[in-house]
């Protein structure tokens, strides 16, 4: 990996950028991974679009 | 406004004066300029709309900071910069819905009932601007509800002429059909709903089910690109003027039109990206190979979900997962330096005591206290049995109050503790942690909600409020005088993975994991690591296969952290997850491997079709086979003047209801490369739905401008192949002529059905279900694509369901970021609300066993009785209902706890 | 699964008399107007089905209470049905 | 019959047979063995009744090698289906002499033996539920006092758990009927309907409908019809008939797709219904 050098530490963190279904997957995923995460919204609330479906197919399950 | 200081009360909201637009209700209703986007927000946090607010605005107002009851709003809050160093970056900025409103013939400027169809989705939720009771936009006042509906779909996609946008949204056919299916639910009355589609693509794991359903279920499916919306400005409503597929033309009216309207890129992400020197394509979306689907073309940062690409939900989460692994691959090395460990002092043992009942009842500031007459509350509360201490808080859940509660429970030695406030669901966690801070047991907890279930509700009626809140105190004490302490045994776990199938999807997964710093059994049945994918020519991209493939199997084999078991089958599982105990069997014997974690990536196979002519004649072949003749470069290919094929062999059918998902791409791509070789070769595809979805649609273009000549049959007819010497002779129906032709065809190419393996007896070993067509079942099918429902046991590639190499790649990825968050755990975690058999009143009669969700009961024949594994045993208590005897105990909720409850409640 | 057991609970239920009484209804958490309206509607229902008939029988001497009852019921043996029906043991409303 | 179960005993067909013995003038449950084979003589064929079927898989647990015989009529078949199916009888090993039925003078009236039920006295004519009543005959009662009439059976119930103990099929080490949360000690009738309505749902998909208990129940309970109704009841929603075949009890499947409709509430509902 180029752009951390060899002698730069690593950062044990990871920036994620969107809190839809997406951004708050990948967010659990590493920190439940032992990664400190920060997640930046710009909306005061996550959730993106799926919260505003009213159903997701094909299990027709409440998408909240 | 303080986060951490909001209550989420609403009185702020409820005195703004400023109303504006809703656009989470996509500009349906009003909200106030302090909100909350939507009832089941998270945070649950009120936010200033600072474009509207009047006092950022005009310096004038502020009514809610004089009346939040907790001081949470700030108004000197300022727009501040916030730097911090991470090793590396995910975006995930989603899509915006295309915006319709240019295109007059759909008249969306003119009429309100053409709307787009997250406008439908708002006007469908039971939380969204009509209570999920459905009404005609331009009637909503009236409350007129609507008796037809039109879908048109391809709105913004599929369109070079009007929206510039090539691609197919990918999702825009299902959600369709979705919505016309719950609309119908929701109408009163026989709702007519018909689609107006071009190519049904709904390529996805039990998408052509859902189908079937709707179109049995009364949902009209119309072939028609529907050229204008008219609104008459009478009873008629909309009119929409279409061309049949015959070249006759129709009319029909409609009381609302949705416009299936597809995905596209946000400026806003746009900007971001370059902002990051992130390369977008030429649709805007992040430009990636499919080889390695979330990197992008700057090393550290890495890109999921839509902005990768138009996607469904389930594809998005894998890819997120997928993202987290192959962002934290590289920085494997720095794990759990920046997360911290929670110090908690030692338990005292309670078990010999008489319950000493502590009971805080919170006022929610006026959320409680302005309905529920809380001192009353209080007074009953002392009444109680085994209640030593009560007390009344403004805010329970506040900081301050943790630290009283503390010393609380050691000043009055309370040994537990029932929180009458809001729901168990956000708050009992913070409790619970109190509980621990203090000392105690965190099971030794109760909460009574008499928010949600009683202020809330009954606002008007103080008198039943604070009845009825007496009554749920009572509820939560004599449970809590049965509350046991309850052990979670923190077991050692394996830290290595076992991933089964050694193709793409199995080799990517046991990569990342090694990457990871995790060592891999990789187990492979046959002689050589690849599968499918030494078989395939190229990605949907172009790029070659065959050095990919290679190149993947060397870095396996030569990883230190992997071990490769060639021609060996798991043929026994034991253990649960971090500690599993699987037999791998070779020609050389069987050796034990114990493993943490377990991936199946077993893939799937060609289906050999049972008709037109193939294995009788030398023309025919299937999609692989012709792959080999082009790589072969055999002169068969390039000698064919004549080369046709027939998508949907075996797919789609009453056998296979399923869609392979993968055939059109393949087929096209193919169609084309012949086309390259020798341009005068007349290509023929005969499909019943062309599903080039997401970008592979400039495929389909391609092949289409080439002089690659498709038509349409249907199930019903079906073409005809005859043996013609050397040739074959294809007869099918044009629908667009209605006229029968004949084709000789050099090369017949059959789409063949892919078809899951036959590993019952693997996925019954690793407690994984198959579903009716014999792909593995993941947990969720939106929301944990790629977990097992048996913990520790994750899935990817083809035997999950067909797929194209960049979402298998995904998925393994994804596989491997899930597996991580275990391995990387410190011990995993036994017990608490777990059910207890006791053997000596058990019968062993197995109704638990059946019932038991996740495979947490076994049945131990030699003593007849039945054993729970807590570490498999999620608490759901499905046993405990199931058994006749009510032996399970389901710790923390026993019966003999639930049946004081339902005493307690009906003791007024 | 969950629906076939309560439909066998309310065919149970109705066989000795108590039918009505159990209801079940498919509510998401996003569909809070639902819930209100079967809440509602359902707790009308049961207030019109009147007080649960079973309050009758925590009495402690209930052993002896039907038989006393059904001899007063029983005066001449030839009562017609309709009469025995009018002097039923257990009607809930005592 | 005699000579057939000496016949098994010798050639090792079974190990055990149980059967009724004559003793004193009484017949009781008795384990025939090798050892034993004289008492053969003394072996009741025929009329009695008794769930031997309870004892062949106590017998079975216990001896894990042991083979076992009995005689079994239509109803102790089933029994032994249904204790197979929960695991409770090895079937394998447990070998069977046809036997008829008793005769009955009712037996055009149900599936098998049916002592014959007393004629209903004028009390039970009036406020109870006659003993060979159907379920449909019962229905046809206005709710209230189809009510008044069950709790009137219920009432007499002196709490003495015979129809428990009798059931061939009933097998739980730990019974719900004894659950002090459940069901309250010292008190008599034990609490109504829950007492017999708890029983009726574990009856549920598993009463083989021999009438043991009813025969057994010293107050004349219609249990019979209460366990042939909820056997109707998951006949009907789920396609199972208890005893038959060798289906998994309906109640324990999981993860089906519905296919059925929530039950309408009646007097209209304003929720939209599918």
């Amino acid at each position: 990996m180029e752009v951390i050098g060899s002698d730069t530490e690593f950062q044990g963190s990871v920036l994620v950028v969107g809190g839809g279904i997406a951004g708050m997957q990948a967010a659990m995923d590493a920190a439940n991974a032992g990664f400190f995460v920060h997640l930046v919204e710009r909306s005061p609330a996550i959730g993106g679009i799926m919260a505003r479906l009213d159903k997701t197919f094909p299990t027709n399950d409440c998408s909240m | 406004m303080d986060t951490e200081k909001c209550i989420a009360c609403g009185l702020c909201a409820e005195k703004c004066p400023k109303k504006v637009t809703d656009l989470f209700n996509e500009g349906l209703i009003k909200r106030k300029a302090i909100y909350v986007p939507y009832a089941q927000a998270v945070p649950l946090k009120y936010a200033i709309d600072p474009e509207s607010c009047i006092y950022l605005q005009k310096g004038k107002c502020g009514a809610c900071e004089k009346l939040c009851p907790s001081g949470a709003i700030n108004f000197k809050d300022r727009e501040s910069v916030i730097e911090r160093e991470v090793g590396s970056v995910i975006l995930a900025p989603g899509f915006r819905s295309y915006d319709p409103s240019g295109l007059d013939f759909y008249a969306y400027d003119r009429s309100a009932d053409v709307v787009t169809a997250p406008e439908f989705e708002r006007m469908l939720s039971a939380g969204g601007p009509t209570a999920g009771h459905l009404l005609k936009p331009s009637g909503r006042a009236q409350g007129i509800e609507p008796e037809k509906i039109a879908w048109i779909q391809c709105v913004g996609s599929r369109d070079q002429n009007r929206c510039g946008h090539e691609y197919c949204s990918a999702v825009c056919c299902m959600f369709a059909v979705k919505q016309a299916v719950i609309a119908r639910e929701h109408s009163r009355r026989p709702l007519d709903c018909a689609i107006f589609f071009m190519d049904l693509r709904t390529q996805g794991k039990d998408f052509d089910r859902y189908v079937d359903r709707a179109k049995k279920d009364g949902v009209r499916f119309v072939r028609a690109r529907v050229h204008s919306i008219e609104p008459t400005g009478s009873e008629d409503g909309l009119r929409l003027r279409y061309a049949l597929e015959d070249g006759s033309l129709a009319e029909e009216a409609f009381d609302v039109v949705v416009l299936s309207t597809g995905l596209e890129i946000d400026p806003g992400a746009k900007t971001l990206a370059d902002r990051l020197t992130v390369d977008l394509d030429a649709d805007g979306f992040v430009k990636a190979s499919p080889l390695s689907p979330v990197c992008t073309s700057v090393p550290g940062i890495y890109a999921c979900g839509a902005f990768t690409g138009p996607k469904d939900i389930p594809h998005s989460v894998m890819e997120a997962s997928a993202a987290a692994s192959a962002a934290t691959e590289k920085i494997a090395a720095a794990r759990h330096t920046r997360t911290r460990a929670v110090q908690r002092p030692e338990q005292i043992d309670v078990r010999q005591e008489n319950p000493r009942i502590g009971v805080f009842v919170c006022n929610c500031g006026i959320n409680i206290g302005g309905v529920v007459r809380v001192p009353e509350v209080v007074r009953f509360a002392e009444t109680l049995p085994s209640v030593v201490y009560v007390e009344e808080n403004l805010f329970t859940c506040s900081q301050d109050t943790q630290d009283k509660i503390v010393d609380i429970i050691r000043e009055k030695r309370l040994n537990r503790v029932v929180v009458a406030a809001c729901t168990p669901r956000t708050h009992e966690s913070l409790f619970q942690e109190t509980m621990a801070g203090a000392g105690l047991n965190k099971y030794l907890f109760e909460m009574a909600n008499i928010r949600n279930h009683d202020s809330w509700v009954h606002a008007n009626d103080p008198d039943a409020a604070t009845k009825k809140a007496k009554d749920l105190v009572r509820m939560a004490v004599v449970k809590a005088a049965l509350l046991r302490p309850l052990d979670e045994d923190q077991l050692p776990l394996t830290r290595t993975a076992l991933v089964v199938g050694g193709g793409i999807a199995g080799m990517t997964a046991a990569l990342c994991l090694a990457e990871q710093g995790y060592p891999v059994d990789l187990v492979e049945r046959s002689d050589r690591l690849g599968g499918h994918g030494r078989r395939l020519l190229e990605t949907g991209a172009g790029e070659p296969m065959a050095p990919f493939v290679e190149g993947l199997a060397e870095r396996v084999v030569n990883h230190p952290d992997i071990r490769v078991h060639l021609e060996s089958s798991v043929t026994a599982v034991e253990g649960f997850v971090g500690n599993f105990n699987t037999t791998v069997t070779s020609a050389d014997g069987a050796a034990a491997i114990e493993h943490g974690v377990a991936v199946l990536a077993t893939g799937a196979a060609e289906s050999r079709p049972a008709e037109y002519l193939y294995g009788e004649h030398p023309a025919v072949v299937t999609s692989l086979e012709l792959d080999d003749l082009i790589a072969g470069e055999s002169g068969k290919v390039s000698a064919a003047s004549d080369v046709l094929f027939v998508q949907c062999v075996g797919s789609r059918d009453d056998e296979r209801p399923y869609c392979s998902k993968v055939c059109c791409t393949h087929s096209i791509q193919s169609a084309l490369k012949i086309k390259r070789r020798n341009p005068e070769a007349n290509v023929f595809v005969l499909y019943r739905d062309i599903r080039t979805y997401g970008q592979r649609e400039t495929l389909y273009n391609q092949a289409r401008k080439s002089g690659v000549h498709f038509f349409r049959y249907s199930l019903a007819n079906k073409p005809n192949v005859s043996a013609n010497g050397k040739k074959v002779r294809v007869e099918f129906i044009d629908p667009l002529l209605d006229r029968r032709f004949f084709v000789d065809a050099d090369l017949l190419c059959l789409a063949s059905a892919i078809v899951p393996r036959r590993n019952e007896e693997l996925a019954q070993m690793f407690k994984v279900p198959t579903d009716a067509d014999g792909w593995l079942l993941e947990a969720h099918q939106k929301l944990r694509p790629v977990d097992a429902a048996t913990d520790g046991v994750f899935l990817c590639g083809m035997a999950h369901y067909p797929k194209p190499v960049d979402e298998s790649i995904a998925q393994a990825k994804a596989a491997a970021a899930r597996a991580a968050t275990y391995l990387s755990m410190e011990a995993i975690s036994v017990g608490g609300i777990v059910s207890v058999i006791d053997e000596r009143d058990c019968t062993g009669c197995g109704a638990c066993v059946a019932v038991c969700p996740y495979s947490a009961i076994t049945m131990d024949q030699s003593r007849k009785t039945a054993v729970v594994n807590p570490a498999l045993c999620k608490g759901c208590g499905a046993c405990a209902a199931a058994c006749p005897s009510e032996t399970p105990k389901l710790m923390g909720f026993t019966h003999a706890q639930l049946y004081a409850q339902i005493k307690g409640a009906l003791a007024a | 699964m969950t629906l076939k057991r309560m439909r066998f609970l309310q065919e149970v239920l109705d066989f000795v008399g108590l039918g009505g009484r159990l209801h079940m209804e498919w509510i998401s958490s996003a569909e809070a107007q639902k819930f209100a309206q079967v809440v509602t509607d359902f707790t009308e229902k049961i207030r019109r089905l009147g007080p649960n008939p079973l309050h009758a029988f925590i009495q402690p001497d209930m052993i002896l209470r039907p038989r006393v009852v059904a001899a007063s019921g029983l005066k001449s043996t030839a009562a017609e049905k309709e009469d025995a029906k009018g002097s039923l043991p257990f009607t809930g409303k005592q | 019959m005699k000579d057939q179960v000496k016949k098994w005993l010798e050639s090792g067909t079974v190990d055990i047979f149980l059967g009724m013995k004559m003793v004193d003038g009484h017949p009781l449950p008795h384990a025939f063995t090798l050892g034993n084979i004289s008492d053969l003589e003394e072996l009741v064929p025929g009329t009695v009744r008794y769930p031997l079927e309870t004892f062949a898989a106590e017998l079975a647990a216990e001896n894990p090698d042991a083979r076992i015989g009995l005689a079994a009529r239509e109803c102790t078949q089933r029994a032994l289906n249904v204790l197979s199916l929960w695991n409770q009888a090895p079937t394998d090993r447990i070998e069977t002499i046809k036997l008829n039925c008793c005769p009955s003078p009712l037996k055009e009236h149900a599936a098998c033996s049916y002592l014959d039920p007393p004629e209903a006295g004028l009390f039970k004519k009036h406020f109870g539920i006659d003993n060979a009543a159907d379920p449909e005959a019962v229905a046809r009662f206005e709710p209230r006092e189809r009510f008044s009439r069950w709790m009137y059976e219920f009432q007499k119930c002196i709490k003495c758990y015979g129809c428990r103990n009798i059931c061939p099929v009933c097998f739980c080490e730990d019974c719900s009927l004894e659950h002090k949360d459940l069901i309250g000690t010292g008190q008599l009738p034990p609490e109504a309907p829950i007492f017999h309505l708890v029983r009726a749902v574990h009856m549920a998909g598993r009463c083989i409908d021999c009438g043991l208990c009813e025969e057994a129940c010293p107050a004349d309970i219609p249990l019979r019809l209460l366990y042939r109704k909820v056997n109707a009841v998951v006949d009907d929603l789920f396609d199972y008939r208890a005893g038959e075949g060798e289906q998994p009890p309906p109640f324990n499947i999981i993860g089906e797709r519905p296919s059925l409709e929530p039950k309408p509430m009646e007097n209209g509902s304003a929720c939209p219904q599918r």
